[in-house]
């Protein structure tokens, strides 16, 4: 399949029975890009990289390969390659059948086959295993032959779906540099699906950031990490302390919010006017033990959780409001603490009304999965 | 081309496309061959040979109390053997869940009977269990009668060759069921200090009781379709004298394919009155994700 | 694989005397007939292979025997070309018009015909037009009882029943609608006892019911076969069984009933006669028609009839006159030197015959037994 | 090794003692009836008087055997490929698609096991005779296929639902099309469950007796119909020729079963009948 | 069950067919200490647990509590709480039965029955789910049954197998101190298996690491963070860099390698002696990045990962050893860079020979799963 320049994407949707699974969504890939789809189980991730494939047929939008529509087309005829989460190798061909599977359907001369399937099989560090069956292979070998068979037929897109999540975290770290390289090496075109905000920041170009079926933001990774679109987003991307207040002064680019019984100054994300209801999002990065002398907030320390170099640690301030820090110092819990937040890194939302709030913590927890 | 696509696309939404047509040739099967010889009979069945009323044969059967008692007569060997066969296979298929030696060869030997056929279990019960047979012989020798106990050509004869028929079947259906329950389950209900017999009642038995109310069915409809073994090791003109034998003098006896088909949809009704029954009965327990292989 | 027939339309027309070309024969046997027989016919094939060049045999019990030629000539596609049945199959299918009516005007193809024994003669009149009767035997009722168990067996209606009586469940027949011997018992009852008439056994029989409703209070149950009751003589659990002739030495002969095993008639009794009957079912081409009445023809003729005899199977076997042990092959010669009896020459002359129930009759006959013997253990509401 | 020995309690000792005594009485059945088969004469004794293979020569002969066993392989063979053609796609549309009406679909694919054979082998015989079937092989395959495609639909079910479909769509997005996704992935990796209901449904189908003794013709008996009528048609037959039938047809089971069970886990041959999700 | 103030587990063993899945295991475990049993997937973890809980026989060794010998009762009669991986609840009995379960086998009044399962359930904060059935709950709330399941009888010992495994990054975290927070307020003794170090240095008192059915090391989350054992235990708590060196003068405590075409020094971890095979371990996040004019190490940057806050980084040294780092500075690949490594946080092992030495990072990543 020849390449392209740009891939669009436009008000693709996908519904089953009366449930959006994925909705309006739009995005153009240029060509080289690696794109990453994040966000929370169930919202959608699955259902666009498999729309974008061609295995699941849209409900709605379209599918546009520069000036070619593509989207009727079935998967065989759109010429991308595909790695599964659980690598969906063929459990009866070896590692060298695997690899060649795509190649044979081409019907390439049977040398071309199996120069090609060499080469694929060298890049991946796999010689030694070539004859073997995928169920000889640990995780990481059949990660790879997964690359290599997706990766054979230079396709001009590559689809990965969570295709670390089944793998310890030692190997997923090494197998996350690894895709980037030959991401690189090969010069292709990436789109990558992940729950792990981590793993999109290292390895992406651009974040689309999903929720329930929609995009919430597309942006580059600092982007999305210092900016989020909105508190949901914060929210996944690690803004662990979501405090939903009622906007004080609003200043020009800064907006007071009353915490802890005093006003700490926050970034304004969108419109926000005195007296609206607002949440602040804040990092337990960002939130920072003082000295017990510094006028500021002030809280009692009530959880410390040692966590090597750093702890993490959850303070109550005095008026009950709960905050996760981060800390190199050594605490313990009860000790009392003075606290200031990093200027420019407290953001305050927006929210649409009382249902748009971030809950209590723990009943969020039973609601969110 | 818009049109179509959305259509399409509704059609996308619902599941529907073009991998059902996978289905045409088991649906034409199955209309042809099963649906519409049923229908056919059904509609026979409203057209007595006699003449009469549309209902007449059925009214035939069930005026006649040596027709109509067949219904019972046939419940009578059906539910008992297909309750023996189910509260036998729990206990055993509950010892043999865990891995021991000798276990693929004690469930291939128990397989083995499935195969026997009814003929040829007729005809060994008939050998065995018979007058003369070893089992009243060595009865005899060791005293415990005086007289051989007649076991075979009446309701025993008939019960027996159905529990050895049906016994293998629902050991091997219960044993899958089984094996489909967490045993985390029963060593979670252990460290909550629940005892081998509490663990059993609590917890391992109500997750089986569907899968057992499924076994139970598969093994009713097998003997209330009792037929051969009735005739050759039951007492066909009295005490097993089952429905399928009076469909079928009926319809070969009789030449009376009306009244036989009236009598063989009388038979479906009757069945189907017991599942439904089994079935209510299942609905009300819990039957979710055992959390075992599924 | 069967041949196909000719549509009906094809086979009423003229028979010829040879068919045009060699035929296959499908003979199904639901009577066991062809123990007798099939030595006959496969001697016919073997002399004129121009006639028939092939056989095949097939057998079921008779009661299905209706509906499933009722159902080929329904849907055109008979592929049965000659039944060999007693008189239930032959009445039964008489009933539902199934057969071709070969008679009267192809009898005299089949000369063996005129020389049917007179008791054989009164059997084909039982036929009508459409069977042949290809074997005949005197049959029964007799009692079949093992000496060592019986020492003094009884001799009348009462003695039995007395017997029965004071062995509970030791005296057996099976269920007549299955069963030779049981329905032979069933009809010579009427005789035994005198009854009103014999021959209508919904209005005639009053003794023969009161009897066999006695009789039921001492009886476990009736099996389904004849064979149920010779195992259970053989094995003890019975010992004085309902017999004929015939299944009084074959099953001697084969070893199922030890060769100890002695008859007695009841005092008073008829024998009532029976005989198994080649018919030809409507559909059958003329052709195979022909073919079927040379082989009949054949089957009449004495060399052919002396392989009745068989071990005796069937005692004595032949439907025509004149045919003797001598003329029967050796096996049967010896079967019978060993295992028959003299005393059947004395009774077979001495006593008279009687031919069985027409086919209505004897239905209801049996359907009464189903109902108010037999099924009497079934509780009725 | 372990330091505690595996102590049986009383229930164990019982219920194994059931087992026993079950298999005992079992091996007394089929024990009787071999052991018959081979006896001259067996009156009321416990063991025949003298041994000859004399009865199995007299029911192969009188039976015509040789054709029974080839008209059975071939009934039942036709049947078993007819069944997995027409039932392994549904089984397939089953096992991977949602849509509209589905549970009725499935709910009339498995009435056919659900249903007395004699219920609807009466009226379905009826309209074989009527169309020419019966009386046939055709017949007796196609009555047969009645029960042996649900079978067929439920056997193989499971086992698709254990081949991820990811590995067909991995498939397609290496350009297979749907026939190479049959033939090259989803046909290699069925095979178990293709050879487990292959064999189910033969066993199934050789042992099959009500719908073959409704719908053979004399040339299409099989061999539990011809082992019925030994037992049952007219005439007088040595007990022990019935026997030695018998031990003919067990012996031809026990063949497909050891076959069978070289391929199948013996817990699978009974199908597992598939839970409705609850509400 | 009464409590106890001391459980000693000594060699407890336990053999599958002639493979050691538990060797020797000696531990006493104090009343109102939280144990984490720490290790990779298959070292034994489990069996440990289950040979506490009685649910497996042990095949060596025992178990004392207090002076009562424990390891011959069968698990009901041991008065153990447990938690499983998969939480293991009652699928056919509600929220409110399954709490109530233990409660009943122990033939309470029904009075006391209700009373104390409410308290549990609100102590889980499931008042608006009690009577759902576990199929119907997300995968926290099935979490907090299971543990109010196991905690409502007051167990003398709590054990938990994995408990957060299958839940998501953000609910894990969340989880975590809820759990720690219950052992707190219940003033329960815990025994915790997990594979994620992470999870055990902030959750427990204590640590034991294991490998291949061995104990490796016991102590504080701080001394096994710093101080691992053993290259392996290093390994698995984070030590990213693992080098196979030869060792070259000893002075002291300090003993210097060979890195870079420089030698540096490191912290001798058991005896080594110039000229042995050594494993050098240190932590990414200890790898720091100087300005480029420094003395010392020098390399090129290979690959930058952004993760936020921070940058991952591989560089190259120039005697082509790769090294893993963690940065705050903006860098770019192919850089030049000087690198120095904290004092102190180089650690270097003895190695038992040529066999046990880390391998090269790929390829391991193909062998170690
Ligand atoms: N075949 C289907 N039928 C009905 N609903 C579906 C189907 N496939 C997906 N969904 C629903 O669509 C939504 C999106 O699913 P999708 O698999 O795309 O999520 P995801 O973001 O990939 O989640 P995960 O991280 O768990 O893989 C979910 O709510 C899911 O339940
Ligand atoms: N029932 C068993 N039979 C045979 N081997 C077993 C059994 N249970 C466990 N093992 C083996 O014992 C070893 C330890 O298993 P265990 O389950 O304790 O590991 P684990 O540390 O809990 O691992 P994971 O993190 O994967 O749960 C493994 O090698 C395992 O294969
Ligand atoms: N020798 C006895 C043969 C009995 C055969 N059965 C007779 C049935 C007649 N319809
Ligand atoms: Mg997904
Ligand atoms: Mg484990």
């Amino acid at each position: 399949m020849s390449g392209f320049n740009r891939l669009r994407l436009e008000g693709v949707g996908r519904r089953f029975g009366t449930a959006d699974a994925l909705a309006g969504l739009d995005l153009t890939i240029e060509r080289g890009e690696f794109i990453a789809l994040l966000g929370p189980s169930g919202c959608g991730k699955s259902t666009a990289l498999n729309c974008l494939a061609g295995l699941l047929p849209l409900t709605a939008g379209s599918i546009w390969q520069d000036d070619r529509r593509i989207d009727t087309l079935p998967p065989e005829k759109r010429g991308f390659g595909m790695v599964f989460q659980n690598y969906a190798l063929f459990p009866h061909l070896t590692v060298r059948d695997n690899i060649a599977f795509g190649l044979r359907m081409q019907r390439l001369p049977k040398d071309e086959v199996r120069r090609r399937t060499t080469a694929a099989i060298e890049m991946v560090r796999l010689e030694d295993h070539a004859s073997k069956l995928p169920g000889q292979l640990s995780g990481g070998q059949q990660q790879r032959v997964a690359i290599a068979r997706a990766t054979v037929l230079e396709p001009s897109l590559v689809l990965m779906d969570e295709p670390l999540s089944n793998l310890d975290a030692k190997l997923r770290l090494e197998m996350r540099t690894e895709i980037r390289r030959l991401h690189q090496s090969l010069g292709l075109t990436t789109v990558y699906v992940t729950h792990d905000q981590e793993e999109a920041l290292s390895m992406a170009d651009r974040l689309v950031v999903m929720r329930q079926g929609r995009v919430q933001q597309i942006g580059t990774p600092e982007e999305v990490h210092t900016k989020p679109s909105s508190w949901h987003v914060a929210d996944f991307m690690g803004y662990r302390n979501l405090l939903p207040l009622t906007a004080g002064r609003v200043s020009g680019d800064a907006v007071a919010v009353p915490l802890g019984g005093t006003t700490i100054d926050g970034v304004p994300q969108g419109e926000v006017a005195t007296g609206d209801d607002v949440v602040a999002a804040v990092r337990p990065e960002d939130v920072k033990l003082g000295s017990e002398d510094i006028a500021g907030l002030k809280g009692r320390v009530e959880v410390v959780e040692y966590q090597g170099r750093e702890c993490a640690i959850e303070i109550m301030l005095d008026d009950g409001t709960r905050l996760h820090a981060r800390t190199e110092r050594k605490t313990e819990a009860g000790e009392q603490v003075s606290i200031t937040i990093s200027p420019g890194r407290l953001l305050v939302y927006p929210s649409d009304g009382a249902a748009d709030r971030p809950a209590a913590e723990l009943a969020s927890a039973g609601l969110a999965v | 081309m818009s049109n179509t696509l959305s259509w399409q696309h509704r059609l996308a939404e619902r599941g529907v496309d073009r991998k059902l047509w996978l289905l045409l040739p088991a649906t034409i099967f199955v209309l042809l061959l099963f649906i519409y010889p049923f229908l056919y009979g059904l509609s026979l069945s409203f057209q007595p040979m006699n003449g009469g009323g549309v209902l007449a044969n059925y009214q035939k059967f069930f005026d006649d109390a040596y027709q109509r008692d067949t219904i019972l007569t046939t419940l009578k060997i059906s539910l008992p053997a297909a309750l023996l066969n189910v509260l036998a296979a729990v206990p055993i298929a509950f010892r043999m869940r865990g891995r021991f030696r000798g276990k693929r060869l004690l469930t291939t030997l128990l397989v083995v009977p499935i195969t026997l056929g009814t003929v040829l279990t007729a005809q060994g019960l008939l050998n065995y269990l018979g007058p003369t047979g070893w089992f009243n012989r060595v009865l005899m020798s060791l005293h415990l009668i005086d007289d051989p106990v007649r076991l075979t050509n009446n309701y025993w004869g008939v019960f027996f060759s159905l529990i050895i028929t049906g016994f293998p079947f629902a050991f091997l259906l219960v044993l899958s069921y089984l094996s489909g329950i967490d045993p985390t389950l029963e060593r979670a209900a252990a460290t909550l200090g629940a005892s081998r017999s509490q663990r059993f009642r609590r917890i391992t038995l109500p997750l089986l009781a569907p899968g057992l109310a499924t076994t139970f069915l598969l093994t009713f409809v097998l003997a209330f379709s009792v037929f051969p073994s009735a005739v050759l090791v039951g007492n066909p003109a009295g005490s097993t004298r089952v429905i399928s034998l009076a469909a079928y003098q009926a319809a070969y006896e009789q030449y009376d394919y009306a009244y036989a088909s009236a009598i063989a949809m009388i038979m479906g009704a009757v069945e189907l009155v017991v599942v439904v029954i089994v079935l209510l009965w299942r609905a009300r327990l819990y039957t979710g994700s055992t959390g075992g292989k599924g | 694989a069967p041949t196909t027939n000719q549509p009906v339309a094809e086979s009423t027309g003229d028979v010829p005397d040879k068919p045009s070309k060699a035929v296959t024969l499908n003979i199904l046997d639901v009577a066991g007939n062809l123990q007798l027989t099939q030595g006959m016919i496969d001697e016919f094939v073997k002399q004129h292979p121009d006639v028939i060049s092939k056989v095949t045999y097939s057998k079921a019990p008779a009661p299905e025997l209706a509906g499933k030629i009722k159902a080929q000539q329904n849907a055109n596609r008979v592929d049965l070309d000659i039944v060999l049945t007693g008189t239930d199959g032959l009445a039964a299918g008489r009933e539902q018009g199934l057969w071709l009516d070969l008679l009267p005007k192809y009898a005299d193809r089949v000369a063996g015909m005129k020389d049917y024994l007179p008791p054989a003669q009164k059997m084909q009149e039982l036929a009508g037009n459409s069977g042949i009767t290809v074997t005949y035997y005197p049959s029964g009722p007799l009692l079949e009882y093992l000496p060592a168990k019986v020492p003094t067996p009884p001799t009348t209606a009462e003695e039995l029943l007395a017997y029965a009586k004071a062995n509970k469940g030791k005296v057996m027949y099976a269920r007549p609608a299955n069963s030779g011997p049981g329905r032979t018992f069933l009809m010579g009852l009427p005789y035994i006892l005198g009854d009103k008439d014999p021959k209508d056994p919904i209005n005639g029989w009053d003794k023969t019911w009161a009897y066999l409703e006695e009789l039921n209070q001492y009886v476990d149950f009736y099996p389904s076969g004849t064979a149920d009751t010779m195992k259970a003589l053989a094995n003890g659990s019975a010992t004085i069984i309902a017999s004929t002739t015939g299944w009084d030495i074959n099953p001697r002969v084969l070893g199922t009933v030890p060769k100890e095993a002695a008859i007695t008639p009841l005092k008073g009794f008829h024998w009532v006669t029976d005989a198994h009957y080649a018919v030809v079912p409507k559909g059958v081409s003329t052709d195979k028609q022909a073919a079927i009445l040379q082989l009949l023809n054949f089957m009449l003729t004495p060399e052919q009839q002396a392989k009745a005899y068989d071990k005796g199977y069937f005692y004595p076997g032949p439907a025509i006159k004149g045919v003797e042990l001598a003329q029967a092959p050796q096996e049967s010669k010896d079967a019978i030197a060993e295992f028959g009896r003299p005393e059947y020459d004395k009774l077979i002359a001495d006593n008279p015959t009687e031919v069985p129930l027409d086919a209505k009759s004897l239905v209801a006959a049996f359907d009464k037994w189903d109902r108010e013997v037999g099924g009497s253990k079934v509780k009725k509401s | 090794m372990s330091s505690r020995a595996i102590k049986a309690t009383p229930t164990a000792w019982f219920i194994w003692a059931a087992v026993i005594f079950f298999f005992v009485n079992l091996a007394g059945v089929v024990g009787s009836v071999l052991v018959s088969s081979f006896g001259k004469r067996w009156f009321d004794t416990w063991v025949p008087s003298g041994f000859t293979t004399q009865w199995y020569g007299d029911a192969w002969r009188e039976f015509g055997l040789l054709q029974v066993i080839s008209v059975t392989l071939l009934a039942s063979g036709l049947v078993v490929v007819l069944s997995v053609l027409v039932g392994a796609p549904a089984a397939y549309v089953l096992a991977r698609q949602n849509f509209p009406g589905k549970r009725l679909v499935y709910l009339t694919f498995l009435l056919p096991i659900l249903m007395p054979p004699i219920t609807y082998g009466i009226p379905l015989a009826t309209v074989l005779y009527k169309f020419g079937f019966a009386g046939h092989l055709s017949g007796v395959v196609l009555a047969n296929l009645v029960p042996s495609v649900p079978f067929v639909i439920l056997t193989m079910t499971p086992f698709i639902e254990q081949v991820d479909p990811r590995i067909e769509s991995a498939a397609r997005m290496l350009g297979a099309n749907t026939r190479a996704v049959f033939l090259k992935i989803l046909a290699p990796l069925l095979v178990p469950g293709l050879l487990a209901s292959a064999i189910l449904v033969l066993v199934r189908t050789v042992g099959m007796f009500e719908l073959t003794f409704l719908t053979a013709g004399p040339d299409s008996q099989t061999l539990v119909v011809a082992l019925y009528y030994s037992m049952s048609a007219a005439g007088i037959r040595a007990q022990q020729s019935v026997d030695a039938m018998a031990v003919m047809y067990t012996a031809m089971m026990l063949v497909l079963l050891v076959v069978a069970l070289r391929f199948v886990n013996p817990t699978q041959l009974v199908a597992r009948v598939k839970e409705e999700p609850s509400e």
